[in-house]
């Protein structure tokens, strides 16, 4: 029987994938953002998983506007890197995991998630720039991964309950999985953050920790916060903290905290990051 | 349930992409997205007007595109993550893009997000603010 | 407000579109199937909606297998038509409605129908045969419409409840629409056919005759039947009767039978047409 | 809900396209795509070997299409609206080729359609056809 063993929450902000791959990580502005990484990849190591689900948004990376999936999951053997405006980021293909994407991807559509099934797929900074804070920065990523792009982009989003109740139905489907792998599942993005206008590098965090404290603790009363709240609040981009439920709904009851971390600013971004494990017999 | 374009409109100073934005902001996000590609970018550097005239976007989404005028961007329907391979093209980050829609420099920009980024009192509301 | 005045079904058998083009309806093998449409193509033109939500499925015409969403909508200005492999059909271009369909897709993700929305969309037999069949061959089609394809040729495809239940909410969205619209919900596809292996040709008319019957009377029940039913007693392409479903909820609970048709064989087909119209106070 | 695949295998004569199979076919399905445009279709009558050896198919794949054997394109994970595209580049119609996938002749499929399409009787089940 495979299982969800884990769920990590964090940040996926694009310059930190530009300070990594430039070797700047050790600069005054970058290290106290990193070093509140390196508890999580010492983890990681001792925790590294057969397949990590990463809940992302595309950032008009892979995704026009021809077409706009609401949920979407890339079911292919690879996953090529975007080039983003910048060139490729210089980090390893992401390997997919067709075999459970596949059977992940059927079980939702038959619990009447209306998917969009993905056979190609490139994927962005929302989806690597996690993966090289989990995992610095490998010749070959040591997970396979299976992409889920969400729109967070455009309203309306998904809501709350949605976001929450797809998370639910991923732990289901999961664990009815005949095969026996160590899962996890990934929600990027946020936290306050708003990367254009006038009110341009909002930051608010307090509510980013309450935020984390009512993920942790109060997820079926945090699926009913609106949209519009987020985007006061946390800033118009901030939004994409609704991915983090898909995340905490995987997680079943109760969850043990097994880290935390809050660092302000990186480029226009609070960053927050979380690794949370099921309680047993929860 | 019936959708509300408008309860994002008493948010000061934030353009919120909507679906209906997304329908006017059609061929100026595409455009962006053609700047994906190294030889498109160069290309677009290289003369602009005739790039953008290959796109059949409204003269006044050109005219804020040759003068990296987001604001008007976004006001036309363009979207920031589609508006950053503008800026992407000719290497600049985003916080030297999003710091001119403020009305600070990019240096007073940096310097308040290294002091914890825009506080939010004042910002909640255009009406508070009188802008209404 | 805008209302649904009317539901649709209709087989959309693509050599029907290509005896149209041709000019062959009068042939001996066509003229009985085309005679069955005189009704509809009168009533049609006394009933002219001013837009219509055509229900179909894309035939690998525009979607290939990079992407196939479950449910998607065409919120464009207009829709090309595909080349299926013989050249485009020589029909009008399709216009769409472009102000309801971003209501209705926006109203549908805000009610979690995890929608695609599609900018940009070739439409194919699935949906220009229907309107051949309704509007004959006009220089410009009579109606807007906004195409809704699903996805019914991938198991799983959306479940019977699935559908009848995007009906329902489609008519609520079109019922809260700011503008005084005729709206019509045509489901399309079907009958019982099956195009691939030893068993094609399979034709199970008393059973569309049934699921005609339970469409009209017995939606509710209807919904629960297993889409292995249909692909053993109507044939592995039956499966896209559950187009039918999402026509019949947006009717409403009661409705009335304006028309009726059956006819044997189109092609390999078995073609069946309906007309409804909600009943009053329903 | 736990997907089942196999839930179809007792439909005789029968090849359900699930998303496995999706899998297992999607460059056969994509080469069946290529053929929307004229072009391409013109170029794969020309020299059918080269053109397929453009495509990531297996060998399998390429033969079965050289062959014209639809089955065997079902079986290795093509869906029949894809393989349309083959026949359709020759004109061929939906009745033509499917027919070839049974045992009878174009004539024969065309003569069972006209007197009411084949009987369901003795079809439901492999089971019961004692083919399983
Ligand atoms: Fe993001
Ligand atoms: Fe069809």
């Amino acid at each position: 029987m495979a299982r969800i063993s884990a769920g990590i929450a964090t940040s996926h902000v694009p310059a930190v994938g530009a300070a990594i791959d430039m070797g700047r990580t050790d600069e005054d502005y970058w290290k106290p953002m990193f070093d509140g990484y390196e508890f999580s990849k010492q983890w990681m190591r001792e925790n590294t998983p057969d397949v990590a689900i990463i809940v992302y948004n595309d950032h008009a990376s892979y995704f026009g506007m021809e077409i706009m999936p609401t949920f979407a999951m890339g079911i292919a053997d690879s996953f090529a890197i975007c080039d983003e405006g910048y060139g490729p980021r210089p980090v390893p293909v992401v390997e997919g995991a067709p075999e459970l994407a596949t059977h992940l991807a059927a079980s939702l559509i038959l619990d009447d998630f209306d998917m969009t099934v993905l056979n190609v797929l490139e994927v962005d900074h929302g989806l690597t720039v996690p993966m090289s804070l989990m995992f610095g920065t490998p010749d070959k990523w040591p997970t396979k991964v299976i992409p889920l792009p969400v729109n967070v982009v455009m309203y309306p989003q998904p809501s709350g309950e949605r976001c929450l109740s797809i998370g639910k139905a991923i732990r289901r489907a999961v664990e009815q999985f005949d095969g026996d792998l160590d899962v996890q599942v990934w929600g990027t993005g946020g936290m306050s953050h708003q990367i254009q206008g006038a009110r341009a590098g909002l930051i608010n965090l307090p509510w980013d920790k309450q935020f984390m404290d009512d993920l942790i603790n109060e997820p079926e009363v945090l699926q009913y916060k609106p949209h519009l709240e987020y985007m006061v609040e946390a800033g118009s981009e901030g939004v994409e903290l609704i991915m983090w439920l898909i995340m905490r709904g995987a997680l079943g009851e109760h969850v043990d905290e097994v880290y935390r971390f809050n660092h302000v600013p990186a480029s226009n971004t609070s960053v927050g990051h979380l690794i949370l494990t099921p309680k047993e017999h929860s | 349930m019936k959708p509300d374009f408008h309860q994002f409109d008493d948010i000061p100073g934030t353009t919120i992409f909507t679906i209906e934005k997304a329908r006017a902001g059609f061929h100026l996000n595409q455009f962006c997205m053609s700047l994906r590609s190294a030889e498109n970018r160069e290309r677009f550097l290289a003369d602009q007007r005739t790039y953008l005239d290959e796109w059949e976007m409204t003269e006044e989404q050109k005219q804020a595109v040759i003068d990296r005028d987001f604001q008007k961007m976004l006001d036309t329907g363009g979207n920031v993550y589609f508006l950053s391979k503008i800026f992407a093209s000719e290497g600049l980050s985003y916080v030297q893009a999003v710091s001119t829609m403020t009305d600070m420099t990019t240096e007073q920009y940096q310097a308040m997000m290294l002091a914890g980024g825009r506080n939010l009192e004042g910002w909640r509301s255009k009406k508070e603010r009188g802008e209404a």
